[in-house]
C-alpha cells in the first residue's frame, strides 16, 4: 500500500486534473496556497457523456471547486489535494470499472460520485471488496446501508414523507387524493411503495391512490395527464406526487400547461426537479408548482450566499444555477475533510471510524450530523416553482430531520436499522431477530 | 472483394489470447510487491475486453460472413448475461441485505412473495446454463427463421434486429418483469461455491475466458474455413444465385444466425461473471451499433479482425475516458467516420499489405489438410 | 432575496412533526423559529402584511368582501407580484413609485424594509375567488362573465349572497345562466345551508347539464355530503354515471386525437428520413440530431429575437422556422458532400458512418450549450386548450398536426411539381441515364439530402415545443422514426403518412389498456412480425430496379 | 396427359403490372432434346427461364417437369429435381475462387447442418478437375471467380451448371462476349453436354444457333411464333417482319 505509485501513473493523474480543470477554465489554475508533500486524491465518478451528463457534469465541476477551495485554504494535513476525474459514460457497468480505477490504481482516499441507484448498486460491491469510501449525494430510495456508502442525500423520510404532509396540511391545500407518477425505475417504486403505506397509515384509501410508472425519457404525456385529470375530478382534492425522472420531466409539465392544469387545481410535488432542472424549461406555466428539498439555491443565508459567489466565480458564469446534490457535496466533502484531520490519516478504516457523529453547518442553516447509519440528518424544505425558475420556499421541517436507511413502512424493513458503529456494527441489523442479516459484516 | 478463407492469423491469435490470458492469470496471483504482479482492475478490464471480443466474433461471424448487419446482436448478448446473472443471484441465498433464502433483495423490498415460474431452475449452474444459452438460441433461431424465410433482408433486416433489442430493453426496464427493473442484477457472491472476489477465482475467470474464445476462435475458423464459410460468402454476395444451386439460403443464414446468438450470449455470460452487474442497458440499441464498430475496426470477415477491433476499441474506450472524458464521444464518432471511409478492411486490411506475395502461394482448399482427409 | 429571508425565518407553527425522530437522538433546532404573534390585526391590509400565511389569507378574503375598488387594485397587485408589505401595511409599486394601498396615496418609495406579499398556492386560491367577488360587482361583462366561472369552479358557500345580490341587479340578465349555475354549484357545496329538496334538485340538473369534469367532480362530492337531502345525493350519484359514459364516449374520440397528435409528430420526424432513406437509400442515424440542431435553433432564435427585436418575441416561433431549415439543411448538406458522397451504393456503410456523425453532433452540442437541457418558451398563442364537444383539444398539439399536414403537402407539391422534385425522381430511378441527360447528380444529391435534413430542422422546432431540447434529443426519435419508414414502405412518403398514424393511434390506443411500456413493445413486435410478412412494408415500392 | 415429354408448358401466361410478358405460351421438351429458343428482346424469353426456375409464379397455365407440377416448387426444390440454369449476365461468386465456385456447385450436399462439417473428399477433387479441364480453367482455380474475363465467366457458370449433373440446362445467352473461336468450343461443348442430358439454350447469335443445328422455337410478345428447324424458321414471312420490322 505504501509503495510509491510509479511515476507513469502520477503523470497520468495530474494530466487528468490539469485536462479536466483546462476544459472548464480554459486555463490551468494554479493553486494559490501551494500546500506541499504527496497530493492526497480524491476520486470524482460523475458520467460526463451520455444521457446522465445533463445532471452529473454539474457535480464535476463542483467537486473541483471544492478541492480548490481547499487548496487555497492550504490543503488537508499540508497536503494539496489532488482530484481524480473519470467519465463513467452513463454506463453501469462502467461505473463499476471506473471505480475499481480509482481505487486500485489511483488508490484515492475517497471517491465522490454516482446519480441514479443503479450506478450505486453497481459499484457498491466494488467499493466493499476493496474498502473504499464513497459519498453518494443524491436523494434515493433507502433500503440500503453500506459501511463504505456516505449517503448524503435524502432517504424516503428525509424529502418524500414530509412532502405528503405538507400536501395534506391545510397551506398544501388539504389533498385527500394522490397521484403518484413515476419513471419505471427502483427510486420511484420504492418510494412509492413507502408512500402508498404512509398514505394508508393516514387513512387515505386505496382508491384514492393512482400510481403510474412510466418507461425513461417518456415524451408523450397526453393520455396520462389526461387520466391523472379525470382522477382529479372525484370531488376531492387532488395532488400529483411526482417521481418522474429527469429528461422526461419537461415533456410531462409542458403537456399539463398545455392541458390547463394548474398549481391551484391540481399541485404537482416533484422529488426530482430542481433548479439545474428548471433552467431547461419555460417556468411560467410551472409557477405554484412544488418541490421538496432539503436546499434551495433560493435560501437567503451568508453561507449560502457566498457558496453561490464561488460557484459563478468558479465557473465563470453569473447565471450557473446550485441545486441539492450540489449542497450534499458541499457537505460529504468537508465532513470527509474534517473526517481525515480528525483520524489525522487517509487510512479508509480510521476516516470511516472518524465520520459518525462528525457536524457540518449545512449551507442554508442548521447542522449535518453524521450518523451512525452514514446517513445525515437534514432539513426539509417545500418550495413553489416561481415564473424565475427559482423555488420560494413555503414550509420547512422545524428542526433537521435524521436520516432512516430503512424504511419503517415497509414490512419487509421495518425492522431493520444501520449502526455501524460498536457493538452493532452492522447495515441490517434485525431489532427482533436481533441479528445482523446478510452478509454485509465489516 | 476477395476473401481469404486459410484464416492463418485466427490460430495465432487465438494461441496469442489463450496464453496472454493464462499469463495475466497468473501474473494477478503473484504478490502485489512482485515487479510482474498485475492488479485486479487489470484483471478485470482483459476479461471485459476478452468477452467483448467474443461479441464482436459473433456479429463478425454474420455480417462479415453472412453480410447481415446486425444492430440487435447486443440482445442474445445480455440474455447470455441475465441467464448467467440469475444464477448467480440465487447463488447470493440467505447472504442479500434482507437475508431471504428464496428471493432475490430486488424483489423481497418489491414486497414480493413468490418466485416468478420463470426463475425456476435458475439455482442450478447446469439448467442455467442450458438457459442462458438456450434462451438466445431459440429467440435467434425463431426470430431468424421468420425473417429470412420471407427474405427480409438488408436495411430491413438491420431495423427490425434494432427494434427486436429495444423491445427487450424497454421490457427489461420494467420493474413487473422480475428481472430487478433498471438495477438489473449486482451484488453477486460466488460462483458454483468459488467466492467472486479472490484473485484466484478472477485469474481462473480470466483464463477461462480466454481459453473459450481461443477455442470459439479455432472452431469459427473451422466452419469459416470450410465449405459453409465459401457458401455463406457466396449466400452473403449473390444471394439468388445460390438457390438456383439447390441451396436453401434461408436455412444457411439461419444456422450461422443462431450459432452467433450463442457466441454472444457465451460472451454475455462470461462478462457477467468477471463484471458483476448486467442491467437493461446491455440491450441498448447504441451497443449493438457498437459492437459492429469494433467488428469494422478491426476488418470484417476475417475473425481475427472481430477480437483486435474489440481490444483496440474498447482499450481506447478505457482510456480516452480516464484521460479526456469530454473528447471520448468525438473520437468514437471519428472512429466511425475514419473505418467506414478510409479503411473499408479495418486493421486487418491494413496488416493484409505486408504477406501480400506468401498469399499467392496458398491455393485454398486443395493444399488445406482437409483435402488430404481423403 | 428577502423574500427567502423571510421565508427562513418565518416557520409555520403547524402541529406536523411526529415520524421524523425515530433513529437518532434529539437534535437541536434548526433555525429559530419566528412564531408569528398571534395579534387581532386592525384591518385587511395589516394582515396581509403579515408574514403569516393565515393571516394573509384572512387579510385577502377580507378585501374581497369589502366590496372596495381599491381593494379590487391591491388584489390586482398581488397577482402580479407588485404587491409589498411592511409597517403593517402594503404598498402597490407602480411604474412611479409607490402606493399607500389602503389609502390609495402616493407613499415615500423607500423600499428598504419592504418585501413582496407572499403568496403559496392557498393565497392564490384565496386571492381568485376574492377576485372573483370583487370583479362581479365591478366589473365588464366578460370579467364577470370570468369571475362567474371562477365561482363556480371553487364553489364557496359564503359567496351565496353576492350571487343573489348579482342576480337581484337588472344589469347582469345576460349572465343570468352563469349565475344561477354559479349558484347551484354553491349549493351543492360543503358549507352550504341546506335550501329546499326542488331547489336542490334543480341545482343537479343544471350541474348535469353542463356536463366535463368539473361537473363530475362536484357531483361526486355532491353524492356524499350528508347536509343534503338524500333524494339529492342520489340525484348527483346518477348524475356522476351519467356525465361518465358521455365522458367515457368522447374519451375514445380524446384517445383518437392524442393517436393522431402523436402520429404528427412520428411523421414530421420520419418525413426526412423517408427522403434521405426513402429516395436515397442512405441511412442516416444523424437524422435525430439534425432534428436537435433545429430544436436548439429555435433556442437560439428565440434568445436573439429577445434581445434584438422584443416586439416580435411571440413570433419567434415563427421566424425560427426557415432558420431551422436552413441550418440542418445546410448542415446536411455538409454531411452529404464530406461523408454521405463517398458511400453511395454502400447503404450499410452510411448507416455506421452517420452514426459516428451523430456521435459528433451530439459531443458537439453538448461541449457549446452545456449537457442540460435548454429553456425553449411556447408563445402564448400556443398554450392551453380548448374544448371541441368533449374533447379537450391542446392548441399545441393542434399546430403541430397542422404543420405535420403543411409540410407532407409542400414536400409532396417539391416532389412532384418542380424540376428539383423531377431530377431527384430521374435520380433515384436511373442515375446513369440521368447523369446522361445533363442532371448534375452530385448537386441533386446534396440537395436532396439537404432537403431531407431541412425537414429534420423543422420537425426539431414543432419537437421544441413539447419534448426537452437537449443533447439527447435525437436519440428519442431515430428508432422511431425508421420504424415509421420501413413500416410504411421505403420510399412512399403515403406509406409514411400511413405508418406513423398506424403506429401512432395505435399506441395511443394500448396505453389505457395495457400501459404505455407493454403497449409500444407490443407494437414493436407487431411491427417486426408485420415486416416479415410483408419486407417491403405497407406500400412497397414496385419496380425492376427495386429488387435487390 | 403426355408423360413423355420432359418440359411440358402449356398455356401459360404472366403479367408485371399489366404487362402481358408471357401469353398462353406452350412450350414442350422431349427427353434428351436440346431446342434453341430466339426472339427479339421482350419476347419474354428470360420471363419464360424464370418460370421454368421457380423464380416467377405464372398467373395461369401448368408448367410440368417429369410429371412434377413446378409451380408448385421454389428454386431450390426445381434445382433438386434437376434443372440447372445459367444466367445471361453471367453470375459466379466473385469473391471465392473458381475451385470454390465448382465445389459448392458440386451435386450433392445442400443441408446446412451437414456443410457444417463437410470434408473434401477424393472423388469430388476429381470431379471438380475433370471440370476445370472441361471448361478450360485449370489455370486459373484459385484465381477470385471476380478476376475472371467476361468468357472465362461465361465458361464457369457453364461448369458450375455441369458440376450440379442436371437433367436439364437452362443456358441463357452464353456466348455473349466471346470471341469466334470461343463461340464454336461453346457449341462443341453443348453438343457434348447434350448426349446425356437436355437443353434449352437462349441465343441471339444465329451462327452459334446454326452450329446447333437443333429445333428452333421463336418467341414473340410472350407466345410461340414459329417452331422448327432454322432455315424453315427464318423462311417464316412473320418471323421476318419480326425481327425485320414492318
Amino acid at each position: 500500500m505504501t509503495r510509491p505509485p510509479p511515476l507513469s501513473r502520477r503523470a497520468f493523474t495530474r494530466f487528468t486534473l490539469a485536462a479536466s480543470a483546462a476544459m472548464l477554465a480554459g486555463t490551468d489554475r494554479a493553486r494559490a496556497a501551494a500546500p506541499s508533500g504527496e497530493p492526497i486524491r480524491i476520486g470524482i465518478l460523475h458520467s460526463l457523456s451520455g444521457t446522465l451528463a445533463i445532471s452529473e457534469a454539474t457535480l464535476k465541476d463542483v467537486m473541483l471547486m471544492l478541492v480548490d477551495i481547499q487548496n487555497r485554504k492550504g490543503g488537508l494535513l499540508g497536503r494539496p489535494i489532488e482530484a481524480v476525474v473519470v467519465d463513467p459514460a452513463s454506463n453501469w457497468p462502467l461505473f463499476a470499472e471506473k471505480a475499481r480505477q480509482l481505487l486500485s490504481v489511483d488508490k484515492v482516499a475517497s471517491v465522490f460520485g454516482c446519480w441514479t441507484s443503479v450506478s450505486r448498486k453497481s459499484v457498491l460491491p466494488v467499493f466493499e471488496e476493496l474498502n473504499g469510501i464513497l459519498f453518494y449525494p443524491v436523494q434515493y430510495e433507502g433500503q440500503e446501508c453500506s459501511r463504505n456508502v456516505f449517503y448524503t442525500g435524502a432517504a424516503p423520510n428525509q424529502q418524500a414523507i414530509p412532502a405528503v404532509d405538507y400536501l395534506m396540511s391545510e397551506d398544501g391545500g388539504g389533498a385527500k387524493r394522490f397521484a403518484l407518477i413515476g419513471t419505471d425505475y427502483v427510486y420511484p417504486r420504492t418510494t412509492n411503495q413507502i408512500l402508498q403505506a404512509y398514505l394508508k397509515s393516514k387513512g387515505v384509501a386505496d382508491a384514492d391512490i393512482m400510481i403510474n410508472y412510466t418507461p425513461f425519457g417518456q415524451s408523450d404525456w397526453q393520455t396520462i395527464v389526461s387520466q391523472v385529470k379525470a382522477f382529479g375530478s372525484a370531488g376531492k382534492k387532488t395532488a400529483v406526487i411526482s417521481t418522474i425522472n429527469g429528461d422526461a420531466n419537461v415533456p410531462f409539465y409542458k403537456e399539463l400547461g398545455a392541458q390547463g392544469i394548474t398549481a391551484t387545481d391540481i399541485p404537482v410535488m416533484a422529488f426530482s426537479v430542481g433548479e439545474e432542472e428548471l433552467a431547461g424549461m419555460d417556468a411560467k406555466p410551472l409557477v405554484g408548482q412544488l418541490a421538496a428539498w432539503n436546499y434551495f439555491e433560493s435560501i437567503d443565508t451568508p453561507a449560502n450566499k457566498s457558496f453561490i459567489a464561488d460557484w459563478h466565480k468558479f465557473t465563470k458564469n453569473p447565471k450557473r444555477t446550485t441545486n441539492d446534490p450540489m449542497e450534499a457535496h458541499y457537505i460529504g466533502f468537508n465532513l470527509w475533510v474534517q473526517a481525515v484531520e480528525k483520524a489525522g490519516t487517509t487510512d479508509h478504516d480510521k476516516v470511516i471510524a472518524a465520520m459518525v457523529g462528525l457536524r457540518q453547518p449545512n449551507l442554508t442553516g442548521g447542522i449535518a450530523q453524521v450518523l451512525p447509519n452514514h446517513h445525515i440528518t437534514k432539513p426539509v424544505y417545500i418550495g413553489e416553482i416561481q415564473e424565475d425558475g427559482q423555488f420560494n420556499v413555503v414550509w420547512q421541517t422545524p428542526h433537521e430531520v435524521p436520516g432512516q436507511a430503512w424504511s419503517p413502512y415497509v414490512p419487509e424493513t421495518a425492522h431493520l436499522t444501520g449502526d455501524w458503529t460498536a457493538p452493532v456494527n452492522c447495515g441490517n441489523y434485525d431489532t427482533q431477530k436481533k441479528a445482523c442479516l446478510g452478509s454485509h459484516h465489516a | 472483394m476477395s476473401t481469404d478463407f486459410s484464416f492463418r492469423s485466427a490460430r495465432w491469435t487465438a494461441l496469442a489470447v489463450v496464453v496472454l490470458a493464462v499469463v495475466l492469470a497468473f501474473a494477478s496471483l503473484l504478490p502485489q510487491s512482485s515487479a510482474l504482479s498485475v492488479s485486479p482492475f487489470v484483471v478485470t478490464l482483459c476479461g471485459k475486453y476478452l468477452s467483448y471480443a467474443l461479441l464482436a466474433l459473433a456479429v463478425d461471424l454474420v455480417w462479415g460472413f453472412a453480410g447481415i448487419l446486425t444492430l440487435g446482436h447486443a440482445a442474445f448478448f445480455a440474455l447470455g448475461a441475465y441467464g448467467m446473472g440469475m444464477y448467480l443471484t440465487r447463488e447470493i441465498g440467505a447472504r442479500g441485505v434482507y437475508g431471504n433464502p428464496d428471493l432475490p433483495d430486488f424483489m423481497v423490498f418489491l414486497s414480493w412473495h413468490r418466485l416468478p415460474w420463470y426463475w425456476w431452475g435458475s439455482n442450478h449452474f447446469a439448467i442455467s446454463l442450458a438457459l442462458m444459452l438456450g434462451v438466445p438460441a431459440v429467440l435467434a433461431g425463431l426470430f431468424g427463421w421468420l425473417a429470412f424465410r420471407s427474405r427480409v433482408s438488408g436495411v430491413y433486416l438491420s431495423i427490425i434486429t434494432q427494434a427486436l433489442t429495444y423491445a427487450l430493453m424497454l421490457a427489461f426496464f420494467q420493474n413487473g418483469m422480475g428481472f430487478g427493473g433498471n438495477n438489473g442484477l449486482t451484488g453477486f457472491k460466488d460462483v458454483l461455491g468459488f467466492d467472486l472476489t479472490a484473485p484466484g477465482t478472477r485469474a481462473t475467470l480470466l483464463a477461462l475466458t480466454g481459453l473459450i474464445l481461443g477455442a470459439v476462435l479455432m472452431g469459427a475458423r473451422f466452419l469459416m474455413g470450410g465449405r459453409y464459410g465459401r457458401l455463406l460468402v457466396a449466400v452473403r454476395d449473390t444471394e439468388s444465385r445460390t438457390r438456383f444451386l439447390a441451396y436453401r439460403p434461408e436455412q444457411i443464414k439461419l444456422l450461422v444466425w443462431v450459432v452467433s446468438a450463442l457466441i454472444a450470449a457465451l460472451g454475455g455470460a462470461l462478462y457477467v461473471l468477471q463484471i458483476g452487474i448486467v442491467n437493461p442497458g446491455e440491450f441498448a440499441p447504441a451497443n449493438s451499433i457498437e459492437a459492429v464498430i469494433w467488428v469494422a475496426v478491426g476488418g470484417r470477415g476475417t475473425l481475427t479482425g472481430a477480437v483486435i477491433g474489440a481490444v483496440l476499441v474498447n482499450l481506447g474506450k478505457t482510456l480516452f475516458t480516464a484521460i479526456l472524458p469530454e473528447f471520448w464521444l468525438y473520437g468514437l464518432g471519428a472512429l466511425f467516420l475514419a473505418t467506414t471511409l478510409f479503411l473499408p478492411h479495418g486493421v486487418m486490411g491494413l496488416l493484409r499489405h505486408v504477406p501480400r506475395k506468401r498469399e499467392e502461394e496458398v491455393t485454398p482448399e486443395i493444399t488445406n489438410p482437409e483435402g488430404s482427409n481423403a | 432575496m428577502r423574500k427567502a429571508l423571510l421565508a427562513l425565518a418565518f416557520c409555520t407553527a403547524l402541529a406536523c412533526q411526529p415520524a421524523y425522530a425515530q433513529e437518532a437522538p434529539a437534535l437541536p433546532p434548526a433555525a429559530p423559529s419566528v412564531a408569528a404573534p398571534v395579534q387581532t390585526p386592525a384591518d385587511a391590509y395589516t394582515d396581509m402584511a403579515s408574514t403569516h400565511f393565515d393571516a394573509i389569507i384572512r387579510g385577502v378574503e377580507r378585501l374581497g368582501r369589502s366590496g372596495e375598488a381599491r381593494a379590487l387594485a391591491a388584489l390586482q397587485a398581488l397577482e402580479a407580484h407588485k404587491l409589498l408589505a411592511g409597517n403593517d401595511t402594503v404598498y402597490i409599486r407602480t411604474d412611479t413609485g409607490l402606493v399607500d394601498a389602503r389609502t390609495g396615496q402616493n407613499a415615500p418609495a423607500d423600499l428598504t424594509g419592504l418585501h413582496p406579499v407572499r403568496l403559496n398556492n392557498r393565497v392564490r386560491q384565496t386571492l381568485a375567488s376574492a377576485r372573483a367577488e370583487l370583479l362581479l360587482a365591478q366589473g365588464t361583462q366578460a370579467e364577470r362573465r370570468d369571475a362567474l366561472a371562477q365561482i363556480q369552479a371553487h364553489p364557496d358557500a359564503a359567496m351565496l349572497p353576492v350571487l343573489d345580490k348579482a342576480l337581484a341587479d337588472p344589469s347582469n340578465k345576460s349572465l343570468a345562466g352563469s349565475l344561477n349555475a354559479a349558484r347551484a354549484a354553491i349549493l351543492l357545496s360543503p358549507g352550504a345551508q341546506p335550501v329546499a329538496l326542488s331547489e336542490q334538485l334543480a341545482a343537479v340538473a343544471a350541474i348535469k347539464a353542463q356536463g366535463g369534469l368539473a361537473a363530475k367532480s362536484l357531483l361526486s362530492r355532491a353524492a356524499t355530503l350528508v347536509p343534503l337531502a338524500p333524494q339529492t345525493r342520489e340525484a348527483a350519484g346518477k348524475a356522476v354515471a351519467s356525465i361518465d359514459f358521455r365522458l367515457k364516449l368522447w374519451g375514445y374520440g380524446q384517445d383518437l386525437f392524442y393517436g393522431v397528435s402523436l402520429s404528427s409528430v412520428l411523421l414530421l420526424s420520419a418525413m426526412g428520413l423517408a427522403i434521405t432513406f426513402g429516395v436515397m437509400g442512405v441511412i442516416n442515424m444523424a437524422h435525430g440530431e439534425l432534428m436537435m440542431v433545429g430544436a436548439y435553433t429555435t433556442f437560439m432564435v428565440e434568445r436573439l429575437v429577445a434581445a434584438y427585436i422584443p416586439a416580435l418575441a411571440p413570433f419567434s416561433l415563427i421566424l425560427a422556422l426557415p432558420v431551422a431549415f436552413v441550418v440542418s439543411g445546410g448542415l446536411g448538406i455538409l454531411i452529404e458532400r464530406s461523408v454521405i458522397r463517398f458511400l453511395y451504393g454502400r447503404p450499410l456503410e452510411t448507416l455506421l458512418a452517420s452514426w459516428g456523425v451523430s456521435l459528433i453532433l451530439q459531443q458537439a452540442i453538448r461541449s457549446v450549450f452545456g449537457p442540460t437541457n435548454v429553456a425553449v418558451t411556447t408563445p402564448g398563442w400556443l398554450g392551453g386548450s380548448f374544448a371541441l364537444g368533449g374533447l379537450e383539444i391542446t392548441t399545441v398539439r393542434l399546430a403541430i398536426f397542422l404543420f405535420a399536414i403543411a409540410v407532407m403537402a409542400a414536400l409532396t407539391l417539391v416532389l412532384k411539381r418542380t424540376p428539383l422534385g423531377l431530377h431527384m425522381r430521374a435520380v433515384t430511378q436511373n442515375r446513369r441515364m440521368a447523369a446522361l441527360m445533363g442532371i448534375r447528380t452530385a448537386r441533386v444529391d446534396a440537395l436532396t439530402f439537404g432537403l431531407g435534413s431541412g425537414i429534420a430542422g423543422l420537425a426539431g422546432v414543432a419537437v421544441s415545443q413539447i419534448d426537452n431540447v437537449s443533447p439527447n434529443l435525437g436519440q428519442g426519435y431515430i428508432i422511431d422514426s425508421f420504424l415509421v419508414v420501413v413500416f410504411g414502405g421505403v420510399g412512399n412518403l403515403w406509406g409514411s403518412l400511413a405508418a406513423a398514424l398506424a403506429l401512432g393511434i395505435g399506441g395511443k390506443g394500448l396505453e389505457p389498456l395495457i400501459g404505455a411500456v407493454s403497449g409500444k413493445i407490443l407494437l414493436l413486435v407487431l411491427v417486426i412480425l408485420f415486416i416479415q410478412r410483408h419486407p417491403r412494408g405497407m406500400f412497397p415500392m414496385r419496380g425492376r430496379g427495386i429488387e435487390s | 396427359m403426355t408423360t413423355d415429354a420432359l418440359l411440358d408448358l402449356r398455356d401459360v401466361s404472366v403479367s408485371f403490372d399489366g404487362f402481358r410478358a408471357i401469353n398462353n405460351l406452350s412450350l414442350r421438351l422431349a427427353p434428351g432434346e436440346m431446342r434453341a429458343i430466339i426472339g427479339p428482346n421482350g419476347a419474354g424469353k428470360t420471363t419464360m427461364m424464370d418460370i421454368i426456375t421457380g423464380k416467377t409464379r405464372p398467373d395461369t397455365g401448368t408448367v410440368s417437369f417429369r410429371g412434377h407440377d413446378l409451380t408448385r416448387l421454389d428454386e431450390p426444390a426445381i434445382a433438386e429435381l434437376g434443372i440447372g440454369r445459367k444466367f445471361q449476365k453471367p453470375t459466379v461468386f466473385e469473391a471465392l475462387s473458381v475451385w470454390d465456385n465448382l465445389l459448392l456447385a458440386l451435386k450433392g450436399l445442400r443441408r446446412p447442418h451437414k456443410l457444417l462439417f463437410a470434408r473434401l473428399s477424393s472423388s469430388e477433387v476429381q470431379r471438380i478437375e475433370a471440370l476445370l479441364a472441361t471448361i478450360r480453367l485449370a489455370p486459373e482455380s484459385t484465381r477470385p471467380a471476380g478476376g475472371l474475363s467476361h468468357g472465362q465467366k461465361q465458361w464457369l457458370e457453364i461448369g458450375m451448371l455441369l458440376a450440379q449433373e442436371p437433367d436439364l440446362l437452362l443456358v441463357d445467352e452464353p456466348v455473349a462476349g466471346m470471341t469466334d473461336a470461343e463461340t464454336a468450343a461453346t457449341a462443341d461443348l453443348l453438343r457434348d453436354i447434350n448426349r446425356s442430358r437436355s437443353v434449352v439454350v437462349v441465343e441471339h447469335d444465329m451462327d452459334f444457333v446454326r452450329a446447333l443445328d437443333v429445333t428452333v422455337t421463336v418467341l414473340h410478345e410472350g407466345t410461340v411464333l414459329a417452331e422448327g428447324d432454322l432455315d424453315t424458321v427464318s423462311a417464316d414471312p412473320r418471323v421476318i417482319e419480326v425481327y425485320l420490322g414492318r
